[in-house]
């Protein structure tokens, strides 16, 4: 008996327990219960994939479960790391849970369902064969829905969100269902191993649309574009240590089946242009991702524009390493998809500690709106704290730990290009036009975050409240404060020493490109096989010395005065008020206009004149809105499609007798004439 | 009796069979209707007995005696009465205006019988012989009686389409094999009977609840 | 004994039908007893079935009343489906009526026939599976439309009598159909001469030597005949108008097993006609009813404006996903189809159960009508939003396994039209559970608005409003089972193996 | 302790001082040229270094309802300068971090400054401090991908972004400066560190119209000590640029080996270059105007295609 096995048993022992304790615990102490046993589940789960990355293996088949086919678990290094990622933010979110489900979430239904989604997360990564991995996929998506809908009392948008979830979910899952029976199909049997054998002889016609399909279905799991438009709308309206947990570790599973169906069910030498269309599916989703963020005035669905961008930065990454290894160089394939890795994990700590530092703002202040918020640092200064390291982390900047990732990514990108005195043969044309476009997007995605999160935190957090709810927050309760502590670690710790996880999942992904390691052991990332070091502990230690050196040589030169406070400069006019502030609206309007073709923002001002002479104005009023666009030129189309055949769909039930005897006579006089002219 | 008197009588039934199949489908007055499906009661009586008569089978003759007492005698009944409450009241005794005219209902016709005759040559084929011969007839009838279901829009109509459909399958039947079990041909005697008198009641429900027996009312249920 | 205990699933409903007859007749304290008796039935069919599964898995088929019944392996599953069934519509019964009564629509008369007839509805239910002769698999058919015609008609409405009759006309036209095919099939086995006559057992050992053309023309009218009873396109428009016409207790079982029951028909003529004419002609004519089925029901799901035709409608789309997993056949689809029968008829009696309630509490049956339900009735709710979600396929319900199966078995058959048809299928069910969500979600989500005073005039008071426990307990109950179901098969894995093997293995 | 390690560290510690002690007085120069150029006398170039210590010498004052961010920030972008200015090539060859002279590193480590003074203009609350946060981070944002795809273009032919290894390269093969790929990385270079370090035509250092200004608008709040480190950090922040600018492309003079001579001529050339830069930066100045803000992202789109046409060119024209 191995520790995965152990582990893996635990977690399920917990989050049944939990549920039972769901079902049974009066209610003021059920979410202090469940909460507990919920962290302990994704502690055994974090437990089970080290435990798997660090080398011990485990597979077990249950036949009996699942009438038909049966289940198989097999935990494999790439299913580990996933699985360790989502127990690690099941922890920081079931903690947090006990404080934020106070606020109306302690019933039997919602607290019961919560240790069947963390436990759902922990088993897709695990799961060995296809129909495992759909139960887990399904129940993933039910449990999940069933939380998104929690408060649908309280928003009237939640409905709507939640039949958005529902169907898109649905979809990807229909898409995920046929790529993958396509793939099983001349199979021994749904075993991921039997699929693997097969796979090589299917044709690439077949496995290419096997490919799309999944790409599809897993792609919409992950907010990419164009299958997004249900993410920016399910995950804000979820309670949100359940947005953390979609956001961090259910997005990810997306990516986890991209890599899963690309790299080690299909071939890994598989053709190129799947590969191009991940990597330009992904570069699309990034940019498109962090436009929408930065133009967002609400924290939730910002961030959740947010995780589409980073998904679609990850998938730029496996895009890549397809493409490297499509064209031989596994080296580089093994970098770009330790980056996509890596990207995945600081992904994961950064973006549970956001949703769960704005959770908190939304349980102290009743509101998401950008617009109405302000001036949190008195009253929650370490909502504050975690959320301006959550946004650091978030922008890509260094010290944070979104840095690490994009910068062994973009490593990959431009070493995917030999030295021009190597022969020109060496590339193929199309890597020279894409990778420089590819480390472009990721660019401009890194800028666009800058902005985004100076504005999240900046118009959320500094300068002064802007609203009654926002002057009078208080501080969330401890359980809250510790799971975000606790994410605020994991991110800290993900962007000093990234290389605790990094040369781990670098192996990873070697294993799946059949490559040697791409990083090394050592205290700073170094790269394996092209040149590249990075320092991050380095970094931040020559920040403190310089800022030490900085705050003291002053001192020492010019002697120390008191520190004094005094007015703003208000041009003479008096206290400033709120309505003077800048807002997330205005902050991102010099973008917006940038942006403006891609965007296509509706305005509207509204200019009311005074009643004695129309060249006096009593008010001007200002609104706008960004659509989203692919939304009105995909969805809409398919919408009012789907709504006319509704329609005319009805004229087959018009209530005729006759008519519906009729259909009768005709089919059977149509066979009957079949069976003549057969 | 000779072959030849079996042949034509054997044909000669079953083409007074089919005849008042389509004459059923020429006719408007409901009353002539019943009437005509009496006939077709008898013709298929007769059909049975110049079987029973050409087998010596004692069974046989019995059977249409059954037959002729249940359709040309009690189901033709059913039906008078299904139409008798209504002579009371004001509605129209004919079928005024059905789906499709009647002209085009008697092309239809023989359309059908023209599919019936080219979809039964494998049953004739098996084992020709003079009786399976005329098994198409049964066939058409079977197809005419649904073409009446689908359009013909009173309620006895309605249950005469369905009740030549019967006749047409027993004349199938009969024509084919010698019966199918006698269990089995009782209860789907009893199942027919048991369906007339359900749709019987129900048109009386219809004419309470409607006020009349026109099945375009039946128009609430839809999408 | 054996005998016994085959004519037991058909005597005790029939006599339990006598015994409500005769008390609908007197008056007494019997009276309020009288709806357990569904519930006592059902549960002595129940057990009945459990001890026949066990009996005909170690000693093969059991063969009674002079070779007319025959218990094999696939007629004791239906068995229990039926019996299931019955168990959950009748606990639902004697609360259904109670309100019925409350609401001064129906009389202690019109209660004790309206459970007669169910019992008789149940009766010949079990005699159709467990006939052993096509013949009587007809009759018994049949005799189901003439008992529920008058199920429902219950409420002599305008709109009950036009779907009775519509009812009775397309099923018995469609059953007539049934009836051809049964006596050109019988002609084709006489021209044979191996004596075989209807009995299907006879009649799958001796099919390959029937004459194709004949058992051709016949498949095809054993198809649509009972294709028509079993709500398959194109003579399935009965169904939408009798299901949501019919009480909630009857829609359940009509719904949950009196569908199956005609499609049991289908897979045993398939048998026949794969034997007789090669299986690629039953594979074509079920494949495009399947797929002409789910296109119906998506059609007519999408812009759906009455939940009860929603559910019904979703009925004719589980049949359809039958017929295509009895197209694929094999014993993967063939599993799966069985699992699906049982599935299904849990889920969608539960679903038909508490749509009655939501019926008798809102008085109305129009989807826009109901809002925020979850908030005034979390329990029936709870049962509805679960009961949608089962039915959509979403684990850990059965119907995830069933239909998971159906789809597998489609790919892995091999055949690129088989492939095509399944893909088309999954995207037809994708556009009908977005559809069941889009409404079901409309009626429950949300603050209830202002409560729009009951249609028929009869304002419930507190407690009629509130869930009685018998039908608490069915509709937990019945997605529970499913829920299990899905997770294991259990007990039920050997009997639903036997059950396949008598479809797929050739020897009944 | 190796020989590269004793450079790189001593050299370091030389680089952080030359800037510093240098940056004012390039500031001074660059003022000097331009009031030269329109006909002012100027106030000479040790003017900067005058401002500097009357400001340090002032009481500390931060407006009130402002946090620790508004504090702070000045600190962390000094910090963050000098860190810069220590690790890059720009006396030595070598540096004392490796792990940290990387070019991404470099040019996200600068932003990041420009992050931290952005806070501190919003955390003022006042509008001007908003609008001026939110233009400079929208240069930012919009001059990023010009920055790396430039980088990617250096990058190119020394096989990796290390600053030293891009330097060394040059170093080894001086006649790739006058490649076309070379050539256009600068062009692009050019108007990024034009954009960064808030010169003409993208901002006006000398405005005084607040509805003009990007950079001025969020330090107005500013005062004493911490005005003196935002306007010290500014004037890092135009001489680590420039020197960068002139490393990477003309490394000639750069310390390679340890000893006095030769950190002392690779801080003349230092000096050398940056100043004449600046001059030439400040000289060209004068002929420009601001351009409107909104006019800003066509400017950038023009040296983003620069960059992306320079790593075309290294590719295929080398």
């Amino acid at each position: 008996m191995n520790t995965v096995e152990v582990a893996l048993g635990c977690a399920a022992g917990s989050a049944l327990l939990a549920v039972l304790a769901a079902l049974v615990v009066r209610r003021r102490a059920r979410p202090a219960v469940v909460g507990t046993l919920t962290a302990i589940t994704g502690a055994a789960g974090v437990v089970a994939g080290a435990a798997a990355l660090l080398g011990e293996r485990f597979a077990v088949e249950l036949p009996w479960i699942v009438p038909l086919s049966g289940i198989a678990l097999t935990v494999d290094g790439l299913g580990a790391a996933f699985l360790a990622v989502s127990g690690a933010v099941a922890v920081a979110a079931a903690i947090y849970g006990i404080g934020y489900s106070h606020h109306g979430l302690d019933s039997r239904g919602v607290q019961a369902t919560f240790p069947l989604f963390v436990l759902s997360l922990l088993l897709v990564p695990a799961a060995g064969s296809i129909t495992t991995f759909l139960v887990c996929w399904e129940l993933m998506a039910l449990t999940s829905l069933v939380l998104v809908v929690s408060e649908h009392r309280r928003r009237a948008e939640v409905a709507s969100a939640a039949r958005w979830y529902a169907v898109m979910t649905h979809l990807g899952f229909v898409a995920v269902l046929i790529g993958l029976l396509i793939l099983s199909a001349p199979a021994d049997g749904d075993a991921f191993a039997a699929v693997r054998a097969a796979a090589a002889d299917l044709s690439p016609a077949v496995a290419g649309t096997a490919f799309v399909l999944c790409l599809a279905g897993f792609g919409s799991k992950s907010g990419i574009v164009p299958l997004h438009a249900w993410l920016p709308r399910a995950h804000p309206e979820a309670p949100s240590h359940v947005s953390a947990l979609m956001s961090a570790a259910m997005v990810n599973l997306g990516v986890y089946g991209i890599v899963r169906v690309g790299f080690d069910l299909l071939a890994v030498d598989a053709e190129r242009w799947w590969w191009l269309l991940v990597l330009v599916l992904g570069a699309i989703s990034a940019g498109y991702g962090i436009l929408q963020a930065v133009v967002s005035t609400d924290l939730k669905r910002l961030l959740a524009h947010s995780t589409t961008e980073n998904m679609g930065l990850v998938l730029v990454g496996v895009g890549a390493s397809g493409l490297f290894a499509s064209i031989g160089s596994p080296v580089l394939a093994a970098l770009a998809l330790t980056a996509a890795l890596m990207h995945v994990v600081g992904h994961a700590a950064f973006k549970t500690l956001l949703f769960l530092a704005a959770g908190s703002v939304l349980h102290a202040t009743g509101t998401r709106d950008l617009d109405s918020l302000g001036g949190l640092r008195t009253g929650m200064p370490l909502t504050t704290a975690a959320f301006g390291l959550g946004a650091l982390a978030a922008s890509a900047l260094p010290p944070g730990t979104a840095f690490v990732s994009e910068w062994v990514l973009l490593q990959s990108l431009i070493h995917g290009l030999p030295a021009p005195d190597a022969a020109p043969a060496a590339a193929p044309t199309v890597t020279v036009v894409v990778l420089p476009l590819a480390v472009a997007v990721v660019a401009l995605t890194a800028g666009l975050a800058v902005v985004t999160f100076v504005k999240a935190f900046g118009v959320g957090f500094l300068a002064r409240p802007r609203s009654d709810a926002a002057a009078h927050a208080i501080e969330s309760p401890a359980t809250m404060l510790a799971g975000m502590g606790l994410a605020a670690v994991a991110a800290t710790v993900l962007a000093v020493a990234p290389t605790l996880v990094l040369p781990t999942l670098g192996r990873v992904a070697a294993g799946l490109v059949g490559s040697p390691a791409p990083i090394a052991d050592a205290v700073s990332v170094e790269l394996v096989g092209v040149t590249g070091l990075l320092s991050p502990v380095l970094v931040v230690v020559a920040l403190v010395v310089a800022a030490v050196l900085v705050v003291a040589i002053p001192r020492v030169l010019a002697g120390r005065r008191a520190r004094r406070e005094a007015r703003l400069w208000d041009c003479g006019g008096g206290p400033l008020s709120p309505r003077t502030e800048y807002t997330a609206t205005s902050f991102a309007e010099p973008l917006q206009r940038v942006f403006d073709t891609v965007l296509q923002p509706v305005q509207d001002v509204d200019v009311t004149h005074h009643q004695e002479s129309r060249y006096l104005i009593a008010a001007v009023e200002y609104r706008r809105r960004v659509p989203d666009r692919i939304e009105r030129h995909l969805y809409e189309p398919v919408l009012s499609f789907v709504t006319r055949w509704g329609r005319a769909g009805r004229a087959l039930a018009t209530g005729s007798v006759h008519r519906y005897l009729g259909y009768g006579l005709c089919t059977l006089c149509a066979l009957m004439l079949l069976l003549v002219l057969a | 009796m000779s072959d030849t008197a079996y042949v034509q009588l054997l044909n000669l039934t079953a083409g007074a069979v089919l005849l008042c199949a389509v004459l059923v489908l020429w006719r408007r007055e409901l009353a002539v209707i019943i009437r005509l499906f009496a006939a077709q009661g008898v013709a298929l009586a007769a059909l049975i007995a110049v079987l029973a008569w050409h087998e010596g089978s004692p069974e046989l003759a019995v059977l249409a005696a059954g037959v002729a007492v249940l359709r040309a005698g009690v189901l033709p009944a059913v039906l008078r009465r299904a139409l008798g409450t209504a002579r009371e009241g004001t509605e129209p005794v004919r079928e005024v205006r059905p789906v499709v005219n009647v002209a085009a209902s008697l092309l239809a016709a023989a359309l059908l019988t023209l599919l019936a005759f080219a979809v039964s040559r494998p049953i004739v084929e098996l084992a020709p012989s003079p009786a399976t011969q005329a098994v198409p007839i049964g066939m058409a009838v079977v197809l005419i009686g649904f073409f009446v279901l689908v359009t013909r829009r009173r309620a006895v109509s309605h249950l005469v389409g369905f009740l030549l459909m019967d006749n047409g399958i027993t004349a199938v039947g009969f024509l084919t094999t010698a019966g199918i079990g006698l269990i089995v041909e009782v209860g789907v005697a009893l199942d027919v009977l048991l369906a007339l008198l359900v749709l019987q009641v129900l048109t009386g429900r219809m004419r309470e609840a409607f006020g009349n027996t026109d099945l375009d009312e039946l128009r609430e249920l839809h999408d | 004994m054996t005998t016994l205990l085959a004519l037991l699933p058909v005597l005790v409903p029939a006599l339990c039908a006598v015994a409500h007859f005769a008390a609908g007749h007197r008056r007494g304290p019997a009276k309020a007893a009288l709806p357990w008796l569904l519930v006592g039935s059902a549960a002595v069919l129940l057990g009945d079935a459990i001890v026949l599964a066990a009996l005909v898995l170690t000693d093969g088929p059991v063969v009674a009343a002079g070779g007319l019944l025959r218990a094999d392996a696939l007629s004791v599953f239906m068995l229990v489906v039926i019996a299931a069934v019955a168990l959950l519509s009748g606990l639902a019964t004697p609360a259904h009526l109670a309100a019925e009564r409350a609401a001064g629509r129906a009389g202690t008369r019109t209660a004790a026939r309206y459970c007669a007839l169910v019992q008789l509805f149940v009766a010949s239910m079990a005699a159709a599976v467990l006939a052993a002769d096509l013949g009587v698999l007809w009759v018994a058919v049949e005799g189901t439309t003439i008992v529920t015609a008058f199920l429902v008609g219950v409420h002599r409405s305008r709109a009950a009598v036009e779907a009775a009759w519509k009812y009775v006309v397309i099923c018995s036209a469609g059953i007539a159909l049934a009836l051809l095919g049964l006596v050109l099939l019988h002609y084709a086995a006489h021209r044979a001469g191996t004596g075989a006559g209807l009995d299907w057992a006879a009649l799958v050992l001796t099919a390959p030597t029937l004459d194709p053309g004949v058992t051709r023309l016949a498949v095809v009218l054993l198809i649509i005949g009972f294709g028509t009873k079993a709500g398959l396109a194109p003579l399935h428009a009965w169904l939408p108008d009798a299901h949501s016409q019919a009480p909630a207790p009857v829609s359940a079982l009509m719904s949950g097993v009196l569908l199956s029951v005609a499609f049991y028909a289908v897979l045993r003529t398939k048998v026949i006609a794969d034997l007789a004419v090669g299986p690629e002609f039953a594979q074509a004519l079920l494949l495009a009813s399947a797929l002409a089925s789910l296109a119906v029901a998506a059609s007519l799901l999408i812009a759906q404006r009455d939940y009860k035709r929603m559910l019904a409608y979703s009925s004719i789309e589980h049949m359809g996903l039958l017929a295509l997993g009895a197209a694929i056949g094999g014993p993967a689809a063939i599993a799966a189809v069985l699992l699906h029968v049982l599935g299904h008829g849990l889920v969608k009696s539960v679903l038909f159960v508490g749509a009655g309630r939501l019926l008798q509490i809102r008085g109305t049956s129009r989807i826009a009508e109901v809002r925020g339900l979850a908030a005034d009735q979390p329990v029936l709710a709870g049962c509805l939003g679960a009961g949608v979600l089962a039915l959509i396929g979403m684990p850990p319900f059965s119907i995830f396994a069933s239909e998971l199966g159906i789809a597998r078995a489609g790919f892995a058959a091999g055949s690129a039209p088989l492939a095509w048809a399944t893909a088309i299928a999954l995207v037809l069910v994708l556009v009908i559970a977005a559809a069941m969500v889009n409404h079901t979600s409309r009626m429950l989500l949300g603050e209830p608005g202002p409560r729009p005073e009951p249609s028929g005039g009869t304002t419930l008071t507190r407690t009629a409003s509130q869930l009685a426990a018998s039908t608490g307990t069915a509709l937990i109950g019945g997605l529970v089972l499913a829920a299990a179901l899905g997770i294991t098969a259990g007990p039920l894995a050997g009997l639903l193996d036997a059950a396949t093997r008598t479809l797929t293995g050739g020897t009944p | 302790m190796t020989d590269s390690t004793t450079l790189g560290l001593v050299g370091g510690l030389l680089q952080a001082v030359v800037i510093v002690a240098g940056a004012p007085l390039l500031v001074g120069l660059m003022r000097q040229v331009r009031a030269r150029m329109e006909g002012r006398v100027g106030a000479g170039i040790r003017q900067p270094w005058r401002d500097l210590r009357k400001q340090f010498r002032k009481e500390p004052i931060t407006p009130r309802g402002t946090s620790e961010v508004f504090r702070a920030a000045p600190v962390a972008m000094v910090a963050i300068t000098l860190v810069v200015a220590a690790i890059a090539p720009f006396v030595t060859a070598a540096s004392p971090l490796p792990g940290v002279a990387d070019l991404f590193v470099v040019v996200a480590l600068l932003a990041t400054g420009t992050v931290a003074i952005a806070l501190a203009g919003i955390d003022t609350g006042t509008a001007f401090g908003g609008m001026g946060a939110s233009r400079e981070t929208t240069i930012l944002a919009l001059v990023e991908p010009t920055a790396l795809v430039a980088i990617f273009a250096l990058s190119v032919r020394a096989g990796s972004t290390n600053l030293s290894a891009i330097v060394d390269s040059t170093l080894a093969e001086p006649s790739a400066v006058l490649s076309p790929a070379a050539l256009l990385a600068a062009a692009a270079l050019v108007l990024v560190i034009v954009a960064e370090t808030g010169r003409l035509p993208v901002d006006n250092p000398a405005t005084h119209l607040e509805l003009t200004m990007v950079h001025e608008a969020m330090v107005l709040e500013y005062a004493g000590p911490d005005l003196a480190l935002i306007e010290l950090g500014s004037a890092m922040r135009s001489a680590v640029y420039l020197g960068l600018l002139a490393n990477l492309f003309v490394p000639w003079g750069i310390a390679t080996e340890a000893g006095v001579l030769a950190l002392l001529v690779g801080v003349v050339a230092f000096v050398v270059k940056v100043g004449v830069l600046g001059a030439a930066l400040a000289a060209a100045e004068v002929f420009l105007a601001k351009v409107r803000l909104f006019r800003v992202p066509e400017l950038l789109a023009g040296s983003f295609l620069l960059a992306l046409l320079a790593v075309t060119a290294s590719y295929v024209l080398a």
